[in-house]
This record gives structure tokens, C-alpha cells and sequence, in this order.
């Protein structure tokens, strides 16, 4: 995967930054019976953006866009933590918020595949009216809760390992699964590919695309599950606040590109974890806030130059170039018939 | 029939809200529209959503539609000036709530009533420097800033810094913003506990990011409130109930609960009787012995 | 002919793609006032040589010469202001734009700065009845088939004012009229001394208007020949590098079809074709024969679902269904390759593997994935049935040569064995090899029950395949000719352009153009 | 003689989305007029006009980038910069505005031209580099400052007060006629120049853009310099709008000009759409945002999801009608 190469020099990098700082960032202890270190840290507050991210991936391949994952991630938290404070099993609450969200994205998936609306639009209808409904959830309040086996989904830990990194590698498992040993990621990049082309092969486009948006809503769920649970509270206001930007950006570094048509999964993977380590840099290595957009502007700069081909080439590769003496055609006066 | 209330003797306000970005500010909404109710005023509620050309906007069309006063929470403090002259015009009067602004000319609006954020990091710093009065080790602090650039967060540092600066021990190790956000304090605490072994004092610039912060510490095997001395700003319940749980030291509060006063303002503003150019919310500081006893009334 | 000195000389050119060598060591000249053909099998590296030469790909080795002075292009701009005309391989032109902007755009006429949208469009329709074509010339370009977008890519191209002339598989679609119509404008253009490099797998055409070929094989130059001088057979044994065997007759025995299989009764659809009624029996070939724009695509897209019928109905298997989309008609067991390969067919990013399994794996669902070894069973013999180049099945499809691309397309609707193939343009840009292994293929899998609606521009190789010819004229179905002995492509022509009963064709006044459509 | 393909006499299809956005623009305005008291006046569009100048303005740069089927996504936080700087000058080292107004337009032509040299010659995703643009520009700001900066220099607080009488009791801003002869310009660049053409090409297709001899590299550093132009211009009128510098200003704005890019009938892709429809498609937001505040009881999340709704309502109708007509 030679594809993914630049993204990793570019995380080693990063963590280099860090060892440098903080010479025992990589260190990696048993305490109270978990895994505890910086580099867990990333992993596990990038957990709910690398699960966005994968919901983005697919999203993407088909050549659409989805804006309103940070607005269910806030509905999906808002609901669970709504339905747990008022003494419903958290079972119960975990399922229904799920299965709005499963909704909210399926309803995404019409507008876009049904309907017609440019994705862009299409989402950006419930990024801004499922704000409201997330607030409308919490009466503009922020639910605390105080549910251990809630807390499991993003703060605990199962045999030492924090629970929403086994959870996104579940994920990680099934998208895998779905996409590269059945046939659903081919169909996902021939939609995105060459949509015209598609329908002639006979590709139910329109299903696909429900479903790749369902899929994204719903991984966007369960990241605001992990959000609301690792704090205890669901704010509606403020979780997943510009998620979508991040899970966008993610998967351009991972190398899938904005038109649609081939993805990477393990780029995305990648690419989300850049953004996350690069968000931990910042805080360990002390950049202060104001510059913190500044040093984040070079970071994401660096990435995509050092990812492209074109820059590589002119940087690295001198060659002389003659260029044609070139006599500027003439318009021609007369019209030959 | 919405405008041109005076006429039948109630009165209508045009309020503009900043948002709904934290349960302060919910709190702080309810609170204006409940009083509005008991006082028999007729409400026009709009919510800009962060954006200052949003409640530009709305001071508009509340001149358009002709109500008897305008209330609103500045965003920023600059650039009022040309809206409030069309309200002065149309001989509309201004209440700011919250947040004052900086236009030189007073007479665009009547009063301003608010809480003052330099001094609630004032309060802070007080607190701090008289718990360590005793001390004479350096005193690390890492800090959670409001969302950059927002005025609380401004004001709650600025105040904050210049209390402690005048005594060299003690010393900001970290800072850095955690978005007024419970998710994000969590985030950046633990970055901290990383690569700060030994600190001391937290100043989070609210409740929520200090609750977040709490988790964090806890999750590395330290004592909130023991280990590590924790001061917010804000006393909403949860915050509350950590200091009664002796998990945060120190609470400065800063009350939402400006309807009450506001509606008085208001009244007495559109009968003409004059009003104090500037009203204090009255707001006070909690250390763990008085939260537990004023968390049974808490509202909010 | 007097040789004169090369305007454009290339020597030594090298080109290396990942995986493939496209052009070894190759040289190459082009003399003033001459039509220069440049012949080779498919991915032979003719499409590379000419994008080499106009600054598309940069060059690895070797120099070019225009008009003697060293040169190295850094796009298509740069040669085109040094008098370079290019039309390349697929169509290259801009769709959402109109066809006058797709004739004039970057050379737009101007008025006081100001582009002259008036002047502009008069010129275009000028320049078009030049080549006997009246469009609407401020629709746009997408509403057009793909033959007419080729007529405005050429349109385009001689309008500029060049020294060297370049015309890449120009009359891929292109019917025998309109080809004759570039020819006049070549010939026109060879007198004012303008060199024009050529490019087509129709060797009738390459025999009647180049004066000298350069023949590539693998990449390598393997000679230059003066036209008249090289035989037909001569020139096919180099071009692949053995002897081509005899085109052996297709349809040995007579056949009686008596089960219908598909029977289109009144189908039609507004503004596209008339209601027609059609029926194509089990192992039937039947052909479609009319001038470009005459409805053939219509009519194929219709029995496919691709578009709505509005009038009309169709059975298959005597039972009648409604086609509402390709995937029903899939259903039903009927597939359809496409004449617009890069719009209809291909997935540019995938593999060829992937482009061939696709219509298969569409009809099984993505739950069921069509088994690996499967995959690869299936994918290697049509690579090797259609001589598929380079033949790796992990290549992308975006990298193959445009006449491999083709095969990849056709290759995806084989693997399905349909009931009904209904096959528009297969051949565009096949080589003669291929074109005839594709028109073996055909003729055997009818012979084993296939119905197949051929539709080709190209009226010899639809009276070979075909056991009965429709013939369109106006956008409806004329005539139904048995393909006995009898028919001719004299015969056939000539329907065409009289129609049963309608009036010969006119000079295209206004009126025309509506003709027949509803 | 050939037979000839024709196109069908349905010339102005391409114009339909516009129609029938502009018909539904007109029905909401109707509507709001019958709905609420006092909406019916002709003050109240103008204000519309008054309050989206910026928008409209920063809208019709985004038109250029995405006509071109790219994006930029720095244009809220060069807007904030624009503001920031113009502030900052004045109220510092007391620049006077004849000088610091064009210096910010240079800035913001200038970053966009960077932004556009590196999705050109590094064939890098326009997402990607102009968030970093956005990083970058937002940034910049808090380093000038985090707090709020008045803007107090007398000719542009006389200009920003300046009320331009309509007649009829109507009025409109300076910016609003700046915007105005923006969008004039830019309706001619695109329409009747070569640089518009090749932009409406580069977004048919690149590719073949590219093999027409068209400069496409040129055509792409071109729409991306426009963008910050405008930007840089939108930031200066915001200046006016507002009065003060800050780096918290226009936060989000990219999405507000996207969505009226999008909603006035330009495909994301590229290469299709007119800029009467970015207009239109910044009017509706400005309208949904007035029958918002003419609501006037809506709580902060009923006001999102009213917007949502509206928001819904009209691109459905949108789709349904201009697919109606199109058949
Ligand atoms: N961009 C590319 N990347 C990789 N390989 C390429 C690329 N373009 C062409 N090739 C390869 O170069 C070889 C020559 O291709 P080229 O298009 O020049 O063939 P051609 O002679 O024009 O064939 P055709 O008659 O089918 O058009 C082919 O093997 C093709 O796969
Ligand atoms: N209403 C219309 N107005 C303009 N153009 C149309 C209209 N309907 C169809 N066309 C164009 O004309 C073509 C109809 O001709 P069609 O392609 O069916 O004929 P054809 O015989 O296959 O011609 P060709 O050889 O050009 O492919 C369509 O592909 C389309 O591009
Ligand atoms: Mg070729
Ligand atoms: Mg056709």
C-alpha cells in the first residue's frame, strides 16, 4: 500500500514531535488493570472520529458528502443519555438511539438518491434543523448521567483495553467486511466512479446510496454514544461540533478523493489519526490557542503537499525544460467552407 | 398585533440572544422568558446562533416591527454603533444584558446589565492566592480557556492573570482552550496530566470543562480537589454538586438569571424614568461548605 | 509528390508507463500537403505518439522537430499556438457548453472585448454547413450523439489555423456520408500544404486518402510506406505481425427463426423515435442500419430501459413487461453495450477485472459476491478471447488504450450471456484482428441462441453479421430488409436515404432537421 | 446530405432551475407578507439586501470556484481576516481606509492566487488546501488579536451610516450598490470573456478542457484569486456592516455561501449554473433568516429546525418543479 506511506511518515513524524517533548509519550503502563499512556489517548479520543470517518469514506466513494454527522452524533448522545436519566435500561436507549439515527441518515440517502438534492444541500438540512432536534432532545440543557455500564461505550475498558477501541475495530471488522469481501465497496467506487455507467450495468444505485448514507449516520451514532458516554452528559450544542469537517478532512488524507469512486479504509484510519495526534500535539507540546490554527494550517499543508506526486516531482526532480518558440496562431478572418 | 404596544399599555421587547451554546445560556434565555411572562411583557425572542450579523439582523427587524424596547447579549462588544443609532431614530430604547459594548457615544442605549468576567477572574485569583498564602514552593497551574477569542474567556484571563502575576510562585504551566466544552476539558486535561507530572491548580473558564477535567484527573489516579486544586466559573448544578462532593474547590459564580432585573429595566425604561447607566447582576462566590448548603435551591 | 522537407520530424521517442512501454525508440516524420496515416494494432502506442508530440505526457527520450527548430510542448495550449491541431482519440469536448463554444472556445470572437455571442454562433452554423451538418448550435453538446460531438471535435480542429493537422480515430462512429464529408475538407486542406497526421482502423478509408502510413507494432516503428505502394495484406501482416486469415463466411447455414423473442409493438418515446414495431427472434442477428442521428441509439436504449417509452409495449418470451430500468431489463435477460464508452460504459477507476465482473456482480446483489477464482476464470478468457492489451486483469481500465477499453466494455456484457445483446458501435476503434474475432463471437454465440441487435455505422459489417437489417431514417423505423443474397449495401444505402416511400433527402434546410420526429 | 440531429426548440431549459427558484422566492415573500404583520413592505427586502451585501458578495467568488467544480472553504476566515486587518491598521498605526481598503484586497486576491497555484500545480484536492487556507486565515487572526477591535476612523463610520434613499421610503446601504456592481461584473466575466468560458469549461470537464488547449492551470488560479478577492471585499463591506475587527466574525460562512452557491441551481460538480441563482440562492437565506425573526417566539432550537424546515421545503419544491418542467 504505497498509497499510505506518506500519511504514516507524516503521523511518525508527528509522534516524534512529541517523544521530543515528552520523552515518555510512547510509554505504554498497566494502571488499575487498563492500558494507560498517551498514545491510548489518541486512540481513544480519535475513536469517534475515526468511526465518523469510516461513515465518511463511504459516503464519499459514492461521490456525495455528508454534513450532518456532527448533528446526529449530538441526537444519538442526547437521546441514549434523555432515555438513561429517566431510568430506561441502557440497552433500550442505546438501541433506539441507533435506530434514529439509522433513520436520520436513511432520510438523508432519499433526499439525495430519491429526491434528486445535491448532497451537500441535502445534509446540510438535518446539520442544521438536527441541532435543533439534538437541543430539542435536551431542552437546551446538558443531561448528566451517572450510568456505569453506559460509561463502558466511551470511557471503560474490557481486559485492559479501552472499550471504544474495540468497538471501532469492531466496525473497522464489518465496514472491512461489507466493502472488500463482499461486493459492496465495487459497486460503492462504480456509483462514484461513473454514475451514468452504472445504471447501465445495472447497479440499483439509488439503494446503494440510501444505505452508504444510513451506514455513515449510523457509525455517527454510535461516535455519539462514545462521546456522551466518556463524559457522562449529553450536550446537544456542542457534541461533534464540526466533526464533519474533521472525518471530511480525514478521509482526503487517507487518500480517497472528493469526486467519488475509489476508497480506502485503511487511509481513512490513518488520516484520522493524524488529525487526532496532531490535536494531542498541540495540547502536550503547548502551542498556544491563538496559534494553535496557525500550526494546524502548516500541518495539514505539509500533509497534502508531501502527499502529492506533482509536488514531489518538481520538489525533489530538477529537469530542464526547452520550451517551443511558439508563434500565436492567428484567428482565422474567414470562416472555410 | 405585535408592534406599537404602548399604546394598550403592554409592552412589547425585542430580546436578541447570542445563542444556546451552553446550559448557561439556556438557563439565561428561560430565565428572560419566564420573567417576561410573570411581568406581563410581551416577548419577541430570537436567537442569532453566534453571530453578530444575525442580531444585527434581528435589532432590524425588531425596529421594523416597532417594539417598545430592545434587549440583547452582545456577541463582541465592537460594532453596534451604526444599528443602535437606527434604534435611537426610531426613538426605540436599548437594554444590553450580559455584555456591554464599546461605543463611545452613551446615548445609544440605556443601561447595561451584567455581570463583569474580568472580575469574576479576579475572584478566582483571589481565592487562589490567599489558599496559597502559606505556601512557598512554585505553584503549577494549567488553565482551560473558553473558546478563543470569546469574551469570557478574554476577560475570565486577563482578570485571573493579574491577580496571580503579582506573586512570581505562581506560575501558569499550561494553557490552552477546551472549548467551554465537557468533552473537550476531558481532552485537554489529560494531554496536560501527560506531560505535566506535577500539577497543582486547575482553572477551568466554566463548570463544564472543569467536570470534564475532573474525569481526566480521576482517570490518572489523582484526587480532584486534593491532588489537584480545581476553581470554575459559572456554579450551574452539576458544577455545584462537584464542590459540594469536595471534587472542585472553588466556584466563582456568574448568574444567568438576569430576567427579574431586566423586565424591571424595562418597564421603567419605556415609562421614561431614568435608569442606572450600569446594572451588576448580583452574584457571589461559593467554596464547598456554602455549596452544599445552596444546592437544594439551586434553579439551574 | 515532390518530398519536401518534414514540418514536424520526431526521432527517437521513448515514452514508459508504469507497467507498459508505450513507445521504444520510435521515429517519425510528417511532410507538408500530406494525409500520413499512422497504423497499428490496438495499444500499438499511436494515441501516445501523437499525445507525446503535443505536450500531454512529457516525452523520456527522444527529440521533436517542428518546421526544424527543437520543440518540447507543455500541454496542448502550447502546441496549439504553435500551429498544432489536434482532435484526440475520445472525444474531448465540453458537454455543458453549447456547440458553438465547444467550436470556439479560446479563440472566441470578439467585439470591443466582449465575447460576439452573435458573430460566434453564425460562424459555428457556417463552419458546420461546411461540413453538411445544421444544429442547433446553441444547444448544448450533451444533447448530441456521440457521432455529432465527433463531427465538432473536427469542426473544431480544421477551423484552427494550422500547419499540422492531427486526427485521432476521427470516423470511429461516423457514417459513410459524414466520412465523406471530411474527406473533402482533408483533401482541401493537404492542398493548402497543411500536413495531417491520421489515425483510423477502417483501412478503406486509410486507402483512400493517406499518400504514406507509419506502422507501429509494441510500440516500435516497424516502417514507413508510401500508401500505393503496400498492399492491404501487406499492411495487416506488419500491423500484427502475421498473416490475417481470410474473413471466413459468418451464417453458414440458412436459418428459419420461428420464436419470437422479443417483440417491440408500438414502442416509441417523444422527441427520440417514433413508435416502431419490432420483432428479434431467438438466435436472430438483427442489424440497424441509418445515418448518424438517425435514431439506432434510440431505438437500443428503449429496448433496454435506458430511457421511458412513452408509447408502446414490449414482450419477452411472449409475456409482456415493462422495462423501466436497464436492471429490469436485465432481468429479463437482455444486455446492452453502449456506443459512448467513456459516458456509458466505462469506471474509469477501476480494473479492467472489476469493469468486466460489473454487470454480473449487479445482478447478483453486493451480498453475493461473484467468487475470486471465478473472477478470474471469467476475466482471462475474454482477455485472451479479445486479445485484451495489457493483458492484466489488475490494470486500470483508465490507462488502457482506447480500442482495449472497447473490448473491456464488450467483454462485460459477453460474460452475462444474454438472451437479447444489443450491441451499439461494438467495433469503435477495434483493430481489424479484433474487429474480426468480435464478429466471430457474435456469429457463434447467435448460432447457439443469442438474439443480438447490431448496430454499426459501418453498413459491410452489418450486412455480415445480420440476418435482417431495420433501417432508420428521420428517427423511424423505414424498412425491414431480410438479408438475403439480394441485399447489397447499394441497396441498403439506398433505403436509407430514401426511406420506404419518403422523399430522397434534401439539402438541410430548417425543416429538415424535424423531419419525422413527433 | 446527412440528417440532422436536432436540438429541441426547449432553449431555455438550462434557465428553468433559475425560474422556478426565483417563482419560489417571490411565493415565500408572499407568503411571509400574508403570514406576519409589517413583512409586505418593500424596507424589509431591502434590508434583506442590506444585511447579506457580505454574503452576496463572498457568494459570487464562491460561484466562480465551484463553477470550476472546485471549493474554497477559506472564505469565511479571509472575511474575518479582511475585517481583523482593516481594524487592526486603522485603529494601530492609524492607516487611513484609502490605504489599508485595497491593501486587504491585495491580501485576500493574494492568498486565494496561493491557494489556487497549489491546487493547480500539485494536483492537491481544493478541500484540503483551502482548509488549510481557512487554518490559516483564522489563525492570522488571533495572532493579530482575540479581542474585538472598533473601527472608529470617521469615513468609514460616515460611509457605514450612509443611507442611500430609494424613494418611497426605501433605503439601502452603500455595500448593497457595491455588491450590486459585483455581481454586474461578475455576470459579464462569466459571460461574456474568455475567462469565464473556460471556467463554465474546466468545470464541464478538465480533462477535455486541458486537450481543447484551454488554460485550465490559469483558469483555476484565476477563480481561486477571485474567490479571495472577493472574500477580501466581503470582509471589507462586513467591516462596514459591523464596524469592528474580529477574529470570531463570519465563523461558518463558507457553508452559508456554498449553500446559496447550491440552492440558487449550481452543481457542486462543476460547469453548470448561473450567478442570478447564487443571488437568488443568498436572498432565501436572507428571507428564511427574516421570517425567523418576524416569528419572534421561537426558542433556539425551534429556530434551527424551523430553518431546517424551510430550508427543506423550498429545495423540495425547487426539484419538483424544475423536474416537472423539464419532462
Ligand atoms: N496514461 C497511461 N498510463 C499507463 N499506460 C498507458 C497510458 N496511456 C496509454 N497507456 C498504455 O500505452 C499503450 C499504448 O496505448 P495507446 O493509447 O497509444 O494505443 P493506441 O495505439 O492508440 O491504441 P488504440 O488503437 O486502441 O487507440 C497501451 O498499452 C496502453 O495501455
Ligand atoms: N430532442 C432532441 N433534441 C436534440 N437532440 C436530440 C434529441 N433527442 C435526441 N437527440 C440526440 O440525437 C441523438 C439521436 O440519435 P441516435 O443517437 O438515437 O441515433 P443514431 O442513429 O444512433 O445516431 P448516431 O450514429 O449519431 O449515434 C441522441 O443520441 C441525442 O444525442
Ligand atoms: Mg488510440
Ligand atoms: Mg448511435
Amino acid at each position: 500500500m504505497r498509497r499510505l506511506l506518506w500519511p504514516l511518515l507524516v503521523l511518525a513524524v508527528l509522534l516524534i514531535v512529541n517523544v521530543l517533548f515528552t520523552p515518555s509519550f510512547l510509554s505504554i503502563q498497566l494502571r488499575d488493570g487498563h492500558l494507560y499512556g498517551s498514545l491510548i489517548d489518541i486512540l481513544r479520543f480519535g475513536a469517534p472520529l475515526i468511526l465518523v470517518s469510516l461513515g465518511m469514506t463511504l459516503v464519499i466513494a459514492t461521490g456525495g458528502i455528508d454534513l450532518s454527522v456532527g448533528s446526529v452524533v449530538a441526537i444519538s448522545g442526547a437521546l441514549a443519555c434523555l432515555q438513561i436519566s429517566q431510568d430506561a435500561s441502557v440497552f433500550g436507549a442505546v438501541a433506539s438511539a441507533l435506530a434514529l439515527a439509522v433513520a436520520l441518515g436513511a432520510w438523508n440517502g432519499f433526499l439525495v438518491a430519491g429526491v434528486g438534492i445535491q448532497p451537500i444541500i441535502a445534509t446540510l438540512i438535518l446539520m442544521v434543523a438536527g441541532r435543533g432536534l439534538a437541543q430539542l432532545i435536551t431542552d437546551g440543557q446538558i443531561i448528566t448521567i451517572n450510568n456505569p455500564s453506559y460509561k463502558l461505550i466511551g470511557g471503560g475498558y474490557w481486559l485492559t483495553v479501552p472499550f471504544g477501541i474495540l468497538l471501532v475495530l469492531a466496525v473497522l471488522a464489518v465496514t472491512a467486511f461489507l466493502t472488500r469481501r463482499l461486493a459492496l465497496g465495487m459497486l460503492i467506487e462504480s456509483v462514484g466512479g461513473n454514475a451514468e455507467a452504472s445504471r447501465l450495468a445495472g447497479i440499483r444505485a439509488r439503494g446503494i446510496i440510501v444505505v452508504v448514507y444510513a451506514f455513515a449516520a449510523l457509525c455517527a451514532g454510535i461516535a455519539g454514544l462514545m462521546i456522551s458516554s466518556n463524559v457522562s452528559s449529553a450536550d446537544g450544542n456542542n457534541a461533534g461540533l464540526w466533526i464533519e469537517l474533521d472525518a471530511i478532512l480525514a478521509v482526503v488524507i487517507g487518500g480517497t478523493s472528493l469526486s467519488g469512486g475509489r476508497f480506502s479504509l485503511g487511509g481513512t484510519v490513518l488520516g484520522a489519526l493524524v488529525i487526532q495526534t496532531l490535536t494531542t500535539t498541540i495540547y502536550s507540546v503547548g502551542v498556544p490557542p491563538e496559534t494553535t490554527l496557525l500550526f494546524k494550517a502548516l500541518v495539514v499543508t505539509v500533509v497534502c503537499l508531501i502527499q502529492s506526486p506533482a509536488f514531489r516531482q518538481k520538489a525533489f526532480t530538477r529537469r530542464p525544460r526547452t520550451t517551443a518558440p511558439a508563434p500565436r496562431a492567428e484567428e482565422k478572418a474567414e470562416v472555410i467552407v | 398585533g405585535s408592534g406599537g404596544g404602548s399604546g394598550d399599555g403592554t409592552i412589547t421587547m425585542g430580546f436578541s440572544q447570542v445563542g444556546a451554546e451552553s446550559g448557561w445560556r439556556t438557563a439565561n434565555t428561560k430565565s428572560v422568558q419566564d420573567s417576561a411572562k410573570e411581568a406581563g411583557i410581551t416577548l419577541k425572542f430570537s436567537d442569532a446562533q453566534q453571530k453578530q450579523e444575525n442580531q444585527i439582523k434581528a435589532i432590524r427587524s425588531y425596529i421594523q416591527q416597532k417594539v417598545d424596547v430592545i434587549a440583547f447579549s452582545p456577541v463582541v462588544e465592537s460594532g453596534w454603533d451604526t444599528v443602535l443609532k437606527e434604534a435611537k431614530d426610531a426613538k426605540i430604547p436599548v437594554i444590553l444584558t450580559d455584555r456591554s459594548v464599546d461605543s463611545k457615544d452613551t446615548s445609544l442605549y440605556k443601561t447595561f446589565l451584567g455581570s463583569d468576567f474580568v472580575e469574576e477572574g479576579r475572584k478566582a485569583g483571589t481565592w487562589l492566592v490567599e489558599e496559597y498564602k502559606s505556601a512557598t514552593d512554585p505553584v503549577n497551574i494549567v488553565e482551560l480557556q473558553g473558546t478563543t477569542g470569546s469574551a469570557p474567556a478574554n476577560d475570565r484571563k486577563a482578570g485571573f492573570a493579574e491577580i496571580i502575576g503579582a506573586d512570581p510562585k505562581f506560575k501558569v504551566i499550561a494553557s490552552q482552550t477546551g472549548d467551554f466544552t465537557r468533552a473537550k476539558g476531558k481532552e485537554v486535561m489529560e494531554a496536560f496530566l501527560k506531560s505535566n507530572p506535577d500539577i497543582d491548580v486547575l482553572y477551568a473558564h466554566n463548570d463544564d470543562m472543569g467536570l470534564g477535567a475532573i474525569e481526566a484527573i480521576e482517570g490518572a489516579g489523582k484526587v480532584p480537589g486534593k491532588d489537584i486544586k480545581i476553581i470554575t466559573v459559572d456554579a450551574v448544578k452539576d458544577g455545584m454538586q462537584a464542590l459540594a462532593d469536595g471534587k472542585i474547590n472553588y466556584i466563582v459564580e456568574c448568574s444567568p438569571l438576569l430576567g427579574p432585573q431586566l423586565m424591571d429595566l424595562a418597564k421603567k425604561v419605556v415609562k421614561g424614568e431614568s435608569v442606572e447607566a450600569r446594572v451588576v447582576t448580583e452574584e457571589t462566590t461559593f467554596t464547598q461548605e456554602q455549596a452544599k448548603t445552596a444546592l437544594p435551591s439551586r434553579k439551574y | 509528390m515532390a518530398e519536401s522537407a518534414p514540418i514536424l520530424r520526431m526521432s527517437g521517442i521513448g515514452k514508459q508507463f508504469p507497467g507498459v512501454k508505450a513507445l521504444d525508440g520510435v521515429d517519425f516524420r510528417l511532410l507538408p500537403g500530406e494525409v500520413h496515416a499512422l497504423m497499428g494494432e490496438n495499444g500499438a502506442g499511436k494515441s501516445t505518439l501523437i499525445k507525446v508530440l503535443t505536450g500531454v505526457h512529457p516525452v523520456d527520450t527522444g527529440t521533436i522537430e517542428l518546421a526544424g527548430k527543437d520543440v518540447a510542448f507543455a500541454g496542448p495550449l502550447e502546441a496549439q499556438q504553435a500551429g498544432i491541431s489536434t482532435v484526440y482519440q475520445e472525444v474531448n469536448l465540453c458537454t455543458n457548453l453549447s456547440v458553438a463554444e465547444n467550436v470556439f472556445i479560446g479563440r472566441e470572437p470578439r467585439r470591443r472585448g466582449r465575447i460576439d455571442w452573435k458573430r460566434m454562433r453564425a460562424r459555428a452554423r457556417e463552419l458546420l454547413a461546411g461540413l453538411e451538418l445544421d444544429l442547433e448550435v446553441s444547444a448544448p453538446l450533451s444533447r448530441f450523439s456521440l457521432a455529432v460531438q465527433q463531427m465538432v471535435a473536427i469542426a473544431r480542429a480544421i477551423d484552427i489555423d494550422a500547419r499540422v493537422l492531427i486526427l485521432d480515430e476521427p470516423t470511429s462512429s461516423l457514417d459513410a456520408g459524414e466520412v465523406e464529408q471530411l474527406f473533402r475538407v482533408m483533401r482541401r486542406l493537404k492542398a493548402e500544404g497543411i500536413a495531417i497526421l491520421f489515425v483510423s482502423h477502417f483501412l478503406d478509408q486509410i486507402y483512400e486518402i493517406s499518400d504514406r502510413m507509419t506502422i507501429l507494432r509494441n510500440g516500435r516503428r516497424v516502417g514507413e510506406y508510401l500508401t500505393s505502394e503496400l498492399s492491404q495484406v501487406a499492411l495487416v501482416g506488419k500491423m500484427i505481425g502475421q498473416e490475417l486469415a481470410e474473413l471466413e463466411k459468418l451464417h453458414g447455414e440458412v436459418k428459419v427463426f420461428d420464436r419470437p423473442l422479443v417483440e417491440a409493438r408500438g414502442l416509441g418515446r417523444g422527441g427520440a423515435v417514433e413508435p416502431f414495431t419490432l420483432t428479434i427472434h431467438e438466435g436472430e442477428v438483427v442489424g440497424l442500419a441509418g445515418l448518424l442521428g438517425s435514431g439506432r441509439t434510440e431505438v437500443a436504449r428503449l429496448l433496454f430501459g435506458a430511457d421511458h417509452a412513452d408509447a408502446g409495449e414490449v414482450s419477452v418470451g411472449g409475456s409482456t413487461v415493462a422495462l423501466r430500468t436497464p436492471r429490469a431489463a436485465m432481468g429479463h435477460k437482455i444486455a446492452f453495450c453502449s456506443e459512448n464508452r467513456k459516458r456509458d460504459g466505462l469506471i474509469p477507476d477501476l480494473t479492467v477485472r472489476e469493469n468486466i465482473i460489473l454487470a454480473l456482480q449487479a445482478t447478483r446483489g453486493w451480498a453475493r459476491p461473484v467468487p475470486r477464482d471465478q473472477q478470474d476464470d471469467l476475466v482471462g478468457g475474454y482477455i485472451k478471447a479479445l486479445k485484451i492489451s495489457p493483458a492484466n486483469p489488475e490494470h486500470l481500465v483508465r490507462n488502457l488504450s482506447g480500442g482495449n477499453q472497447q473490448k473491456v466494455v464488450l467483454a462485460r456484457w459477453l460474460i452475462l450471456e444474454p438472451r437479447l445483446l444489443i450491441l451499439d458501435e461494438p467495433t469503435r476503434g477495434i483493430d481489424v484482428g479484433a474487429k474480426a474475432e468480435i464478429q466471430r463471437l457474435v456469429a457463434q454465440l447467435s448460432d447457439g441462441g443469442m438474439a443480438v441487435l447490431f448496430i454499426s455505422a459501418e453498413l459491410e459489417e452489418v450486412l455480415r453479421l445480420s440476418h435482417k437489417v431495420g433501417v432508420l431514417r428521420d428517427r423511424r423505423l423505414v424498412a425491414e430488409l431480410p438479408n438475403d443474397d439480394a441485399l447489397t449495401t447499394e441497396i441498403l444505402m439506398e433505403t436509407i436515404a430514401s426511406g420506404a416511400g419518403g422523399a430522397p433527402a434534401g439539402h438541410g434546410g430548417p425543416g429538415h432537421r424535424n423531419g419525422g420526429a413527433g | 446530405m446527412t440528417t440532422l440531429v436536432s436540438a429541441a426548440r426547449s432553449m431555455p431549459a438550462k434557465y428553468v432551475p433559475v425560474l422556478v427558484t426565483g417563482c419560489l422566492f417571490v411565493a415565500m415573500f408572499v407568503a411571509g407578507g400574508i403570514r406576519y404583520d409589517g413583512f409586505a413592505s418593500g424596507q424589509v427586502l431591502m434590508n434583506v439586501f442590506v444585511d447579506n451585501a457580505f454574503l452576496l458578495v463572498v457568494a459570487v467568488g464562491m460561484t466562480f470556484v465551484i463553477l470550476t467544480g472546485g471549493i474554497d472553504l477559506s472564505v469565511g476566515s479571509v472575511v474575518a481576516l479582511s475585517t481583523m486587518i482593516s481594524a487592526s491598521l486603522m485603529a494601530g498605526p492609524g492607516w487611513p481606509p484609502y490605504l489599508v481598503i485595497p491593501l486587504v484586497l491585495l491580501i485576500g486576491s493574494t492568498l486565494g492566487a496561493v491557494m489556487g497555484y497549489i491546487v493547480h500545480a500539485f494536483d492537491i484536492q481544493p478541500f484540503i488546501v483551502t482548509l488549510a487556507g481557512m487554518f490559516l486565515a483564522r489563525g492570522l487572526c488571533y495572532t493579530i488579536g482575540t479581542e474585538s477591535i472598533p473601527i472608529t476612523d470617521p469615513t468609514f463610520t460616515a460611509f457605514a451610516q450612509t443611507r442611500i434613499e430609494l424613494g418611497a421610503d426605501l433605503w439601502v446601504s452603500p455595500s448593497v450598490i457595491i455588491a450590486v456592481v459585483v455581481v454586474l461584473a461578475a455576470a459579464y466575466v462569466l459571460h461574456y470573456t474568455r475567462l469565464g468560458r473556460s471556467t463554465y469549461a474546466t468545470g464541464g470537464s478538465e480533462q477535455s478542457a486541458l486537450l481543447m488547449g484551454l488554460p485550465v492551470g490559469r483558469t483555476k488560479i484565476a477563480v481561486y484569486t477571485i474567490s479571495g478577492f472577493c472574500s477580501a471585499l466581503g470582509g471589507v463591506l462586513l467591516s462596514f456592516y459591523m464596524l469592528s475587527g474580529y477574529g470570531l466574525h463570519a465563523v461558518g460562512m463558507e457553508l452559508d455561501a456554498i449553500a446559496a452557491v447550491v440552492i440558487g441551481g449550481t452543481l457542486l460538480t462543476g460547469g453548470s449554473g448561473f450567478l442570478l441563482g447564487t443571488v437568488l440562492g443568498v436572498l432565501v437565506l436572507g428571507l428564511i433568516q427574516t421570517v425567523i425573526s418576524f416569528e419572534g417566539t421561537l426558542s433556539s432550537w425551534w429556530t434551527k429546525i424551523f430553518i431546517g424546515l424551510l430550508l427543506f421545503v423550498f429545495i423540495l419544491l425547487q426539484r419538483l418543479f424544475s423536474a416537472r418542467s423539464r419532462t
